[in-house]
């Protein structure tokens, strides 16, 4: 079924230069280290925490409801150190889901309520199904499908992942609109 | 978006006869067939491991059993497992009062907390351990398999001798045919060229035999260990089944006996047309690498169907429907609606003007190629297993609707279409880019109420065939017509009033 | 020494090592042929694509539907598991005597017709599990998860007009688990009970239960019961509730294949009927090598109860008159019970057997039909063993 | 919803955040709590006491999310304080639960755990990601939960000291986040 129309308050929404939605309801802590590459639809409640280190996202990805970027720290015998979050484009992370991946490639899907652990490595058109945990530092291939806790490879994607992620994510930016006075 | 919300709502018949959402099919160009991940030929192209993402040729692969030689699985939990490194103070071995500290590195799980110190693995000086680092048990066993297993092969031998024997007594020429027997094909060239067969002589062959010790049974069993009726049980010092499994060869029964196990390859695959073996799709070797050398997704030559929008759906009422067409190609394609049972005729129809008889159903024009090969071994294409909850009007089969062509650029280019069609209102209602929204007319079966409603039509496109054929000398692209079939979910019929 | 003389030998070492598999009905092992163990056990199941829920592959509904599941299941032995290619390549499947033909047949379609494997070749548990071993004469006794089948097999071939199958296996003893937990539960409800799932149990059989000794079973029988091993308290579920296992439920719950009731079978008649069915000569041989192989002869104290079992059967009224063998001898093949038919179908499929005997995949375009293992194999491993006598 | 109101409004002073402990001002603490030295409360945690008041030890981290609740039991006598006590050491992960009334030190919540009012925390237990406990029990010391079953084992160690990460925290968050001010109401 083509994407219906999702209807957001208009006062709610800030909408920048480049295309980003923004809702008024997030916590984007540290926005200077925070880049949103355009088109990029962040949602009500989501977390991005620009604060401990640079959170930066390609063009159209989603972040849905209550959903936390944060990037991952490392323990070093001499203290901790934050790293940055780098996202690729056309990423969907699910609403209430937890990021604290190193990098997420490419056409990424994350569903709802999914735990991405510290310094986890998501290739380009992998796909985390709802409610999986990541445990830290677990690589994702690319074309995996994984599931569960500990989150273990289930299947694949098919070839044209990324063909899909692109059209997904185009077409809820489309329909993306506000709701009619 | 087919796949990642809904990827039962519209399905597309395959060749084979299953039905699958767009997203999972093939095209063969070759063909100018539909194939699916059933009946494609699945070879694996390379190994690489799926944590460090190390691409190991297939011969070392192989050799490693497929299993990377860095990289360990937790035997607890089964997730993979980090290295952690330490420093430990030695002292120094030529001045006792120096103290040196030395980096060791030990593999802890991030998931459950196992590490290789809970079962008393010594911390390793290098951080790619080596499997051997950790003694496997069972070895032993694998001592007395390989005689086992020389045993066989002996008797294996002697039966073979014994088999060629009779057969150059009765039937000389017989052998003959064992060059068409695959495997076989060294050892036999060789005996064609009249060179003397490898095989050991029979009393070689005894000889070997007469020295191996079979088994011996014993009357001693192990016996179940007093204890077990008067100690208490710490079932968490048991391993469950799954951890057992992970491990076959020793399938340790105490926790303390786990240890890691080094993490199984993943592949990358191909796919091969199983009609004319050309392939569908080929990944690129790197396993970082989302491209492809050949990828015919069916979606980037059939035309997209999808459904926008339904009207309340009454059994025996007349619903609107909405559903898009969007073109993949760069060429205008013209679309005409058919029933099922048209498109499934013109699909038998054309099979038997193949001379490809192996290949029952398609929509493909004779293909002469197909004389040269040996017919390739597939299943019985199937009947399509759905069951039709509703009927469609559709446009009549004259009702032309061509579809513009795909402009990539045209998606960064919000200018509207200046492309004049001259479509009939009551069935074009809107037009985008590539894609033409259609308006048909559902009639839901009243007896399938509660039911989801399921309609199903056939339609032909053109398609510009760029393959050239050995038939057709000449370079130019072909246009055909070629028809599918697909299926649609419109949602829950209710209850008429 | 035997090593370098074979080395010399064959054209067969460039060869792609053929694939050897073993369906369960609970667990498939899966792997190369000349490799000592398999490279996966893995439960027979797939995921479904559709519904994500995992569906027993031999719980097919109709036939259609077990053709998918098998096509789905082995893609993921190939290529989950093995990581090979399955086209063109040689496949021992390792069978029961009692594999139901059509189930055969459809196996033989999908590695085929699906999987355009170059060749097949069908070998009975039973016979190929003495290759583990290097003898030809052996009483075999599979425990599996559905049932026990007790096939002599003398000289390399199988008796089998002394078969005996019985459904006194896996599912029995957890079925017996369950119902003496339930009936703890009429007095005492539990929640811990009421969130058992059939994974728990086969976990709680496979953790906390173990095989007790005849000794013990018989005095508990004359009321006068040993004291009962401890209990173990068991942790169900998210909510943690717990679940005690007595020691009674430990202790005897693997006796529901020992008690003779109504019927007068258990497991140990089932052994002594299958000798006592074979004529006389071969009996001292077939008592004196008995093989206990599938994943159920694995609990602990398993072998031990066996032999306590036909000692004091053998000499019990039952059976004096018709036996006269009170001595029994046990093989320990180098290979664990679950995977020890897997090993015999790996050694043997890495012979020049596979050559002469499989079913070609020509042969099998030709014919669309499987010829009965009784044809295929049987003679010829008797042929090769009788003249290595 | 109004008596609700009124027990915020009561229970605003008695908030008592110690000198050297890090609340972020976007945080949501209700009812009596007192926050102990190094303590880190990240913007967007929430700290409810409802039916009595909750100590929070020393050096612990609250991540964004993590909803720690002195709750209200349902049928119990509100007459009755109900005193939830945190040591000192823990980690509270993003988006995880604690209704417990007991914790000891150096536990970690992982993210989107959850434990229930139930569940005793002893000393260095890991409660994994996505694990909820709801049954009646303590856990024993160094236990680990994980997985989709909530398995458990107990560790050789107790989970690392979160002392480094506040450390770096203490430096970087009051560079970006207005802060609740110690022993103050807001």
């Amino acid at each position: 079924m083509e994407l219906q129309d999702i209807h957001y308050n208009k006062a709610e929404y800030v909408e920048t230069a480049s295309g980003n939605k923004v809702s008024r309801q997030t916590v984007l802590c540290g926005s200077q280290n925070i880049v949103l590459h355009g088109k990029v639809i962040v949602q009500s409640d989501a977390i991005i925490r620009g604060d401990l280190a640079n959170v930066r996202t390609g063009r159209y990805c989603i972040i849905s409801k209550r959903a936390v970027l944060r990037p991952p720290f490392k323990k070093f015998s001499k203290g901790v150190a934050f790293f940055p979050l780098f996202m690729g484009d056309h990423v969907f992370v699910g609403e209430n889901s937890v990021v604290s991946a190193a990098m997420v490639g490419s056409y990424v899907y994350i569903g709802n309520n999914v735990v991405i652990g510290r310094r986890c490595v998501l290739k380009d058109c992998c796909y985390i199904e709802d409610n999986s945990v990541l445990p830290p530092e677990t690589v994702v291939p690319s074309f995996a499908r994984y599931a569960g806790s500990p989150g273990v490879c289930v299947g694949e994607m098919p070839e044209c992942t990324q063909e899909l992620m692109v059209d997904l994510t185009r077409n809820y930016y489309e329909h993306f609109v506000p709701a009619p006075q | 978006m087919a796949l990642m919300f809904q990827s039962d709502v519209v399905q597309y018949v395959c060749t084979c006869g299953q039905l699958k959402p767009i997203s999972l099919m093939y095209f063969c160009r070759h063909c100018l067939k539909l194939r699916c991940g059933y009946c494609v030929c699945h070879e694996v192209d390379s190994h690489y491991c799926s944590n460090c993402l190390e691409i190991l040729p297939s011969a070392e692969a192989r050799l490693k059993k497929h299993r990377c030689q860095t990289c360990f699985d937790c035997p607890n939990c089964l997730n993979t497992l980090a290295v952690r490194a330490t420093t430990v103070s030695v002292r120094d071995p030529d001045d006792p009062n120096k103290v040196n500290s030395l980096k060791k590195y030990y593999h802890s799980c991030f998931f459950c907390r196992w590490t290789t110190r809970d079962v008393g693995l010594p911390d390793q000086a290098v951080q790619t351990v080596s499997a051997n680092g950790w003694s496997q048990k069972g070895e032993s066993n694998i001592q007395r398999i390989n005689v086992l297993l020389e045993y066989v092969r002996l008797l294996g031998m002697q039966e073979r001798h014994e088999r060629e024997q009779r057969e150059k007594k009765f039937t000389p020429r017989s052998r003959r045919t064992f060059t068409h027997h695959p495997g076989l094909t060294a050892a036999h060239v060789r005996k064609r060229a009249g060179l003397p067969p490898e095989l050991p002589a029979p009393s070689t062959i005894r000889d070997n035999l007469a020295e191996f010790q079979p088994a011996v049974a014993k009357e001693e069993v192990a016996s179940l260990p007093e204890s077990i009726f008067t100690e208490e049980l710490d079932i968490d010092q048991v391993t469950t089944l799954t951890q057992r499994l992970a491990q076959p060869e020793t399938q340790p029964e105490s926790i303390v006996d786990l240890i890691p196990s080094c993490k199984h390859l993943c592949t990358k695959r191909s796919q091969r047309c199983r009609g004319c073996e050309h392939n569908v799709s080929k990944p690129d070797l790197n396993p970082s690498s989302i491209k492809f050398k050949i990828q015919h997704a069916a979606s980037f030559h059939v035309p997209e169907v999808r459904l926008v929008s339904v009207q309340p759906l009454i059994g025996s009422k007349e619903c609107e429907i909405v559903i898009v067409f969007s073109n993949p190609s760069q060429q205008p394609t013209t679309i005409s609606f058919i029933t099922l049972e048209e498109a499934e005729a013109e699909a038998q129809e054309h099979t038997e003007v193949t001379p490809d008889t192996s290949v029952p159903q398609g929509e493909a024009p004779p293909s002469l190629s197909s004389l040269t090969r040996s017919p390739p071994v597939m299943e019985e294409p199937r009947p399509v297993s759905i069951a039709v909850t509703g009927d469609v009007n559709l446009p009549t089969a004259d009702v032309e609707i061509v579809l513009a062509p795909k402009d990539d650029a045209a998606e960064y280019d919000d200018s509207s279409d200046t492309q004049q069609f001259h479509d009939d209102p009551q069935i074009v209602v809107h037009r985008r880019a590539n894609k033409a929204s259609l308006r048909l007319t559902v009639i839901p079966h009243a007896d399938k109420a509660g039911q989801n409603c399921t309609i199903g039509f056939g339609f032909r496109y053109t398609y510009i065939n760029r393959i050239s054929t050995p038939a057709s000398a000449s370079f130019e692209p072909q246009k055909v017509q070629l028809s599918s079939r697909t299926f649609l979910n419109c949602g829950k019929i209710k209850e008429s009033q | 020494m035997i090593k370098t003389f074979y080395e010399g030998g064959m054209g067969l070492t460039s060869e792609k090592q053929s694939v050897v598999f073993d369906f369960g009905v609970r667990f498939t092992k899966a792997g190369f042929a000349g490799e000592a163990a398999p490279r996966c056990i893995v439960r027979t199941e797939v995921r479904c694509s559709r519904s994500g829920q995992m569906r027993k592959v031999f719980d097919a509904l109709n036939s259609d539907e077990q053709y998918d599941l098998l096509v789905d299941f082995i893609h993921n032995l190939y290529f989950r598991h093995l990581l090979v290619s399955p086209k063109d390549r040689r496949v021992v499947v390792v069978e029961s005597v009692l594999c139901p033909t059509a189930i055969r047949e459809m196996l033989a379609k999908v590695l085929f017709m699906h999987f355009e494997v170059s060749s097949l070749l069908f070998v009975p548990s039973h016979v190929v599990a003495l290759s583990t071993l290097g003898v030809n004469t052996a009483l075999v006794v599979d425990m599996g998860a559905v049932e026990t089948v007790v096939i002599p097999v003398h000289e390399g071939v199988a008796v089998l007009h002394a078969w005996q199958a019985q459904p006194l296996a896996a599912n029995a003893v957890e079925s017996q688990i369950k119902e003496m937990l339930s009936e703890r539960e009429k007095s005492k409800p539990s929640e811990g009970f009421a969130n058992l799932t059939e994974a728990n149990i086969e976990d709680i059989k496979v953790r906390a239960c173990f095989v007790t000794t005849l000794q013990r079973t018989l005095k508990a029988e004359e009321g006068k019961p040993c004291p009962s091993p401890p209990s173990v308290k068991y942790l169900v579920g998210p909510d943690s509730h717990i679940l005690n296992i007595s020691g009674d439920i430990r202790e005897n719950s693997f006796n529901v294949l020992f008690q003779q009731d109504a019927d007068q079978i258990s497991v140990s008649t089932m052994i002594l009927d299958a000798i006592i069915k074979c004529p006389i000569d071969m009996r001292k041989p077939l008592a004196e090598n008995i093989l206990l192989i599938g994943g159920t002869s694995m609990a602990i104290g398993m072998g031990a109860r066996i032999k306590e079992e036909l000692e004091f059967l053998s000499a019990s009224p039952q059976y004096s008159e018709r036996l006269k063998i009170r001595s029994f001898q046990f093989h320990s093949p180098p290979a664990k019970g679950n995977y020890t038919a897997w090993l015999g179908g790996a050694i043997y499929g890495a012979t020049d057997f596979v050559t002469i005997k499989s079913l070609s995949k020509e042969a099998y375009l030709r014919e669309r039909k499987v010829p009965d293992w009784v044809s295929l194999i049987h003679n010829t491993y008797n042929a090769g063993t009788k003249r290595s006598v | 919803m109004s008596s609700q109101a009124s027990h915020e409004s009561k229970s605003k002073s008695d908030l008592k955040i110690s000198d050297q402990a890090l609340v972020c001002h976007e945080s949501k603490l209700r009812g009596d709590i007192t926050i102990g030295p190094n303590t880190i409360v990240h913007p967007r945690a929430t700290i409810i006491a409802e039916a009595g008041p909750i100590i929070i030890g020393a050096s612990n981290i609250i991540e964004e999310q993590a909803y720690i609740i002195n709750r209200l039991r349902p049928g119990a006598d509100p007459s009755i304080v109900q005193v939830m006590e945190i040591g000192s050491n823990n980690v509270f992960e993003v988006d995880c639960v604690f209704e417990s009334s007991m914790m000891g030190n150096q536990n970690v919540l992982e993210v989107k755990s959850h434990v229930g009012p139930g569940v005793e925390i002893s000393d260095g237990c890991i409660i994994g990601a996505g694990c909820k406990l709801n049954g009646n029990e303590r856990l024993p010391e160094k236990s680990v939960i994980y997985g989709s079953d909530c398995a458990r084992r107990i560790a050789m160690d107790k989970p690392p000291h979160p002392s480094l990460q506040i450390d770096y925290l203490t430096k970087i968050l009051v560079k970006y986040h207005h802060l609740k001010k110690p022993r103050s109401a807001n």
